[in-house]
């Protein structure tokens, strides 16, 4: 009985895999983030983000190569290394060459680890791996490889550019710094403390401390232990529901100087803050949406809200990876040789619509880019987030930030 | 010396909550038997609901309101779910509420979808009730402990001093004794049923602006929950109370203040290692008190567990 | 004279501040059958689940075969050859009739926590089985669940677990609690069969069974034994009948 | 409370929550050898031909994840059905064990020297360990007391994976990589397909080792401690010992599967000991069925189904999971085995052609119905959840507008159609079944 209820299952499940590539596009991208879960909300807006960059910035203007048409396809990861891979192997099953992914370094470690194997067991299915969001310095330094790219800065570099406009603000002398227990807060903990030191000596570090991930039901002590250190300026890698549990509670309970963030906008988090956070908020971003970065970004977000009236568009580095892969297709003249589109993006050059220019650096194939940071309010704005009137203002700008910063990569090319 | 003052004014708001969900599950698990584990699922419901209803309506006819919405929906689920599972035993009908937390959870994103919700303290609430050196108190909080300290003696009332009060405690202990009298148990377990779910609505509404109402909320509580009651005692409201507070200032302290591990070892007499940067137990002496502070909880229960498996004020094993 | 089968030693038990058996002395030989009867409340059930450690006793030594029992476990008294049965019928109902019966013989052949055997493949153990279920008159029953047997049927099967073992020192609770006339005599004559040349001691309310197995009778009142001896001195005892076997005698006829 | 003792003393017959290999193994017993070994013949057979059905990697892959929840989901049920412990922690167990063969793995020397297909054995152990150690104080009693402790074991060692870096690696987890073992036959392992033979293979032998263990005098007294510690105990048996052996038994088979999982995926993570992982393997023995001891296996196949294939459909996948778990726990408690071998007294009687046209007319009737929910259901979603230029969505490979009226009367009506139908035939069905259940009667 039960292998005719297995044979049946199993047949079953390649009618559906056999379904599913049946799409008609011409250049596919998987989109492995999670879809459902307490992760969704960012996995869905970054994959609509996508879609609209695929259509928008490529499909509407006639496709690469002559007419071929991209396609983002969503892959469900549930956050958990284990699907991703799953979801890798379907998706290369599916043709696909192209893989983007970002929440989670968790994930992007064991994926850009399973990209690396497979490329090697399977010379004929090669695949790239575009990482638009995961910033664990790692990925671009000891674990780097030549089929990882990322669009986004990491940990360090946005420490770097927050800490330079950190220190030329004379009020802050004591500084806290809290994140959550797992390898990115450490990183972000360990590069706050060398780069203040290196910086601004006598900007004393009052609190630097971890939490569970996750795990936390109310922030309250953690508040309270802020307040009482004095400090002046809080820095947190948060993100999600710690970011706006930490955040909230750190205001009501009677902190008053600038909170520094990564990952406070967007999502809900903005709307979540609203009054309370104005003037206090600070985020380090790449892209500028206030003001906007260019007269075609703002008709691209325009067309976006037209679409997504409650969206946002809280990660442009996303058209920045649309847009760099497409120019690195249409210079490899090629879409299905991943290693000439991988050359043609090392070392490329690309003027953002969202203000600068974008330079992959080919030692270690980390981006490098403008970094701004901005201050949630609601006072002249061009586009506010989650509908709620604030949204994130630049107050200062870092040019090229950490254009040479070490690396400790050796990349090696095949 | 402000800041012990500080803490435990805090870890008596997060322990008095954790009483509101606690009181709820400890009734119906040591009347019915049924470790519900979608407990802190109506808690979520109830945050939720209230904030659709202070959209219309305002937060008061919310905190109103979205109980007894959860109260129904709880009676119901009992009637309709659990009574039906009841036949084949207990561990199907736990096994039903673990499903049926997953599917509420599934349920509120269908509706509400995935990002956090706006549900914030309402405008005559939202300012510093006093400060204890720089620490401010907000007046919601000293709210949320007339709530649950009201809801608690009103518990107590209702219990110690009605009849329906001497009936639950009776079929508590002796249920079948109680059907035999003429009472009518099925209804008293979906009342207690109804009423403890309800009770975890109360603690989502008001938990909600303060704690973020969002899909995960429910998750985040669940399970420290049982380690209230087993911690507890099972079905003693004393017990429960005495728990909740316990976890409430515990976690609290730990969180404060950071006792690290090396601390401690060194205070007992064992040396730190030389080299410790190579110690496979490197990490384990580094460890501090907020890194672990929210399975204290967990590490409290398997103690008593093996040394008072009937919990701190219970009176029977399992 | 021979080491007593079974031995109490001022056995006695409180639950709180009540004293619910009161010092009781009582000497079981080899081979005897020896019923306990009293009124409801004597304490009948709570003297067996003491010698059976399913509570600790207060005070007293329990000695079987001169060895004794205080602070071992039921498991452990029940490898040194002493089987219980209950007042509440206490067997798997989920497995099947043979399945029971099996169960109960497996720490007796000698397999423990083995893993490296296998049950079914056991001549020994399905033939042992086998000639249990005879015994009990169910072997037709083998297959089938043991909760879906009639109540006789399930008490039948509790005696068969109860002896599988192959203890010589058997205590039945009740056996016959809630029987019809046939059923009861049903399962005397079981009792009286499966129990050859062991010592039997049992809890029994029916009198016509008491005395109908039973070589000496103790009576039990209020936690204290008030009379030990063959059935007809316990009978004539004057302290006997006032106390208890009187009326019951009475209600009999 | 949970313990189910408590309401066995009046155990109805029909009754199919917990296992009664009792049936199994005495059929097993009068029939022929020939017999009682064909179900592992054919299922050597088919895990060898499958992979020339299924020749893509992602097929293999999914079927590689499918055996080792297979083996999970076995050792799961050695505890829940056979021995009636609930645990809530179990994924440590095969976590640990996972995370032991990974380092095992990064010993590069050692690990050159064995060949790949011993390393589970290796996880195993590990497992084995940890229960032994978890085991000596969680198994002194059943019910709530064992439930809790496990939960709490559960958490502790899940939140320490996060803080207990030099072991667990952190959120990143520990990687390696499989090919670095000594070859097997000249394997090295570099295919998905070699993996595939391997998992395979351990997975029969698994489920055969787990099969016999409840042949042995352990395995039996298991379900005596079950069904009635106390009487158990007065068999000569410690409760104890019983539950702490299936426990400890459990801890390797479940290590085992770790160990699988670790060669598959080469790497583990925090979510390999998790509280959700721990949870889902509950979930799916607990939808196959307890009761049975292939249970289980259904449950891994249909789930990693409905987790890795249902998912590339829907965002919905863990709603219908949802709902199909709970529909399961309210109407057959036991699980999609206990549906399955409601059906065996029917063939018994020769009566199961009578069954096939109320079948029919019910049954099919009501999948249409519940697919026309579904797309309801999605419609809905699309509905709210969609974007405001994007009216278009496809629901079973039609395209439409979810905006327009059409789409939803023709959903609703299929829907009231196809249930109200399942709904008229019901009583003939129910009237059927009763018939061909009773023995004699028509032919």
């Amino acid at each position: 009985m039960k292998n005719i209820t297995k044979f049946g299952a199993v047949s079953a499940l390649s009618l559906i895999i056999g379904a599913s590539s049946a799409f008609a596009a011409d250049i596919k991208i998987a989109f492995i983030d999670p879809l459902s879960g307490p992760f969704a909300s960012t996995g869905t807006n970054g994959l609509h983000q996508f879609e609209f960059a695929a259509e928008y910035m490529v499909n509407d203007k006639g496709g690469l190569l002559d007419g071929k048409t991209m396609e983002v396809v969503g892959f469900d990861n549930k956050i958990s290394p284990k699907e991703s891979l799953i979801q890798l192997q379907v998706a290369i099953d599916q043709g696909i060459r192209f893989i983007v992914q970002g929440n989670s370094s968790g994930v992007a470690n064991a994926l850009t680890e399973a990209i690396e194997k497979h490329n090697k067991r399977n010379p004929d299915s090669r695949v790239l791996f575009l990482n638009y969001a995961a910033v664990d310095p790692a990925l671009t330094n000891e674990k780097c490889n030549f089929w990882h790219f990322r669009f986004d800065a990491n940990a360090d570099i946005k420490m770097d550019a927050l800490t330079d406009v950190m220190v030329e603000n004379k009020d802050i002398k004591k500084v806290y710094i809290i994140g959550q227990d797992y390898s990115f807060g450490k990183a972000v903990s360990d590069a706050a403390n060398r780069m203040l030191k290196d910086k601004a000596p006598e900007i004393e570090v009052v609190g630097d401390e971890l939490h569970p991930i996750g795990k936390v039901k109310d922030f309250t002590p953690y508040a309270r232990k802020v307040v009482s250190s004095g400090a002046d300026a809080v820095i947190t890698g948060n993100w999600g529901a710690d970011m706006l549990g930490l955040g909230k509670s750190i205001i009501e309970n009677g902190f008053e100087g600038p909170i520094y963030t990564y990952y406070a906008a967007g999502s809900g988090i903005t709307a979540a803050f609203g009054e309370s956070g104005k003037d206090r908020i600070r985020l380090i971003s790449q892209g500028s949406i206030n003001p906007i970065g260019s007269e075609e970004a703002r008709e691209l977000y325009n067309a976006f809200l037209k679409k997504y009236p409650d969206g946002n568009i809280d990660q442009s580095r996303i058209f920045n990876t649309i847009g760099m892969l497409s120019q690195a297709i249409e210079e490899a003249g090629t879409a299905d040789d991943v290693v000439a589109v991988a050359t043609a993006l090392e070392s490329m050059e690309y003027e953002s619509m969202w203000g600068g220019k974008l330079f992959m650096r080919p030692q270690d194939h980390q981006l490098i880019q403008d970094m701004h940071v901005g201050v949630h309010t609601n006072d002249g704005l061009d586009f506010d987030y989650d509908q709620s009137g604030y949204g994130i203002k630049n107050e200062s700008t870092v040019e090229m930030a950490s254009m040479d910063s070490p690396t400790t990569c050796e990349m090696k090319r095949p | 010396m402000d800041l012990i003052l500080v803490n435990l004014i805090d870890g008596l708001v997060t322990g008095l909550l954790l009483f509101m969900l606690s009181a709820g599950l400890t009734l119906i698990f040591s009347m019915m038997g049924v470790l519900n584990f979608a407990h802190a699922s109506f808690y979520m419901l109830g945050a939720y609901f209230a904030y659709q209803i202070s959209l219309a309506l305002g937060f008061w006819l919310g905190l109103l309101i979205a109980p007894l919405i959860v109260g129904v929906i709880g009676a119901g689920v009992e009637r309709y779910g659990l009574r039906r599972v009841h036949q084949y035993g207990h561990v199907p009908e736990l096994i039903f509420t673990f499903g049926l937390a997953l599917l509420i959870e599934e349920l509120v994103q269908f509706i509400w979808g995935k990002n956090q919700m706006p549900y914030n303290v309402p405008d005559v609430l939202n300012f510093t009730a006093f400060s204890i050196s720089g620490n401010s108190i907000p007046a919601f909080k000293v709210f949320m402990i007339f709530v649950s300290v009201g809801i608690f003696l009103g518990l107590l009332f209702v219990l110690t001093k009605t009849r329906v009060g001497m009936i639950i405690q009776a079929a508590l202990s002796y249920p079948r004794t109680v059907e035999a009298l003429g009472h009518n148990v099925p209804l008293i377990f979906m009342g207690v049923f109804g009423v403890g779910t309800a009770l975890a609505g109360v603690a989502g509404v008001i938990a909600g602006p303060v704690l973020g109402t969002f899909p995960g909320m429910a998750f985040v509580l669940g399970s420290i929950v049982f380690v209230t009651i087993v911690i507890g005692g099972l079905g003693s409201l004393w017990g429960a109370l005495v728990a909740s507070l316990l976890i409430g200032w515990i976690t609290t302290f730990a969180k404060s203040y950071n006792i690290e591990m090396e601390g401690i070892l060194n205070a007992i007499g064992i040396a730190t290692p030389e080299n410790l940067s190579d110690n496979p137990l490197r990490d384990f002496w580094a460890l501090t008190s907020p890194q672990i502070a929210d399975i204290l909880p967990y590490i409290l229960m398997v103690l008593i567990l093996i040394f008072r498996p009937q919990g701190l004020f219970g009176k029977r094993e399992s | 004279m021979s080491v007593p089968a079974l031995e109490l030693n001022g056995l006695k038990k409180n639950f709180g501040k009540a004293e619910i058996i009161r010092g009781i002395d009582l000497s079981i030989g080899k081979a005897e059958r020896h019923a306990i009867i009293g009124p409801n409340g004597a304490g009948k059930s709570t003297l067996f689940n003491l010698i059976t450690a399913r509570f600790p006793p207060s005070a007293g030594t329990v000695k079987l075969h001169g060895e004794d029992l205080t602070g071992l476990q039921p498991f452990e008294i029940n490898r040194r050859g002493l089987s219980r049965s209950f007042q509440i019928t206490n067997i798997f109902p989920k497995m099947t009739v043979f399945e029971n019966v099996r169960c109960a013989l497996l720490w007796a052949q000698g397999y423990k926590y083995s893993f490296w055997n296998f049950v079914n493949r056991s001549r020994k153990l399905t033939e042992g089985t086998e000639a249990i279920l005879e015994q009990i008159n169910l072997a037709n029953r083998r297959d089938l669940p043991a909760g879906t047997l009639s109540y006789a049927e399930q008490r039948a099967l509790e005696i068969g677990i109860t002896i599988a073992g192959g203890a010589n020192v058997i205590m039945l609770d009740e056996p016959t609690a809630g029987m019809s006339h046939s059923e009861t005599d049903y399962i005397t004559d079981l009792i009286l069969k499966v129990t050859e040349g062991k010592t039997l001691i049992m809890v029994e309310h029916d009198m016509g069974v008491v005395f109908g197995l039973a070589d000496r009778i103790s009576v039990l009142v209020y936690g204290e034994i008030i009379a030990t001896g063959a059935p007809e001195a316990v009978r004539a005892d004057p302290k006997v009948q006032e106390a208890y076997l009187g009326a019951a005698l009475e209600a009999e006829h | 409370m949970i313990d189910p003792v408590t309401d066995v003393k009046g155990a109805r017959p029909d009754e199919q929550i917990t296992t009664n290999p009792a049936d199994a193994s005495q059929r097993m017993r009068m029939q022929t050898p020939m017999i009682a070994v064909a179900p592992w013949v054919i299922a050597i057979l088919v895990l060898l031909f499958l992979p020339l059905v299924f020749t893509n990697n992602s097929a293999l892959t999914i079927m590689n994840q499918m055996s080792i929840t297979i083996i999970f989901a076995l050792a799961y049920n050695m505890l829940l059905g056979q021995a009636g412990m609930l645990s809530f922690g179990h994924a440590v167990y095969a976590g640990v064990g996972g995370f032991a063969c990974m380092h095992i793995m990064n010993m590069t020397d050692f690990f050159a020297s064995i060949p790949l297909v011993i390393l589970p054995i290796f996880g195993g152990l590990f497992g084995m360990g940890l229960a032994m150690i978890v085991g000596s104080f969680s198994t002194r009693s059943a019910g709530t007391v064992f439930a809790m402790i496990s939960l709490g074991v559960g958490e502790l060692i899940a939140a320490s994976s996060v803080i207990i870096v030099a072991f667990f690696g952190g959120e990143e987890g520990v990687s390696g990589d499989r090919t670095y073992a000594q070859p097997f036959f000249g394997v090295e392992f570099l295919q998905q397909i070699e993996v595939y033979y391997l998992t395979a293979a351990w997975v029969i032998v698994s489920a055969l080792l787990m099969f016999l263990w409840s042949r042995t005098p352990v395995g039996r007294m298991a379900n005596a401690v079950r069904d009635n510690p106390e009487r158990a105990e007065f068999l000569g048996y410690s409760s104890r010992w019983v539950r702490f052996y299936s426990f400890v038994a459990s801890g390797f088979f479940a290590g085992i599967a770790g160990g699988l999982f670790a060669i598959n995926y080469e790497i583990l993570t925090e979510e390999n000991l998790n509280t959700t992982s721990s949870g889902v393997i509950l979930l799916v023995t607990f939808l196959g069925g307890v009761g049975f001891f292939f249970g289980p296996i259904i449950g891994a196949v249909v789930f990693t189904l409905v987790q890795t294939v249902l998912s590339l459909q829907t965002e919905l996948w863990a709603f219908y999971a949802g709902s199909l778990f709970l529909a399961t726990v309210m109407f057959f408690p036991g699980g999609l085995a206990g549906l399955l071998m409601m059906h065996v007294p029917v063939f018994k009687l020769g009566k199961a052609g009578h069954l096939v046209m109320p079948y029919i007319k019910t049954l099919i009737p009501a999948a249409i119905g519940v697919l026309g929910l579904a797309a309801l259901v999605e419609m809905t979603f699309h509905y709210r959840h969609a974007a405001t230029g994007d009216n278009e969505m496809t629901v079973f490979w039609t395209t439409f507008d979810s905006h327009t009226l059409l789409p939803w009367l023709i959903a609703g009506a299929i829907t009231i159609i196809g249930l109200g139908i399942a709904r008229a035939t019901a009583p003939d069905l129910k009237e059927a079944w009763n018939e061909a259940n009773t023995a004699g009667g028509g032919a």
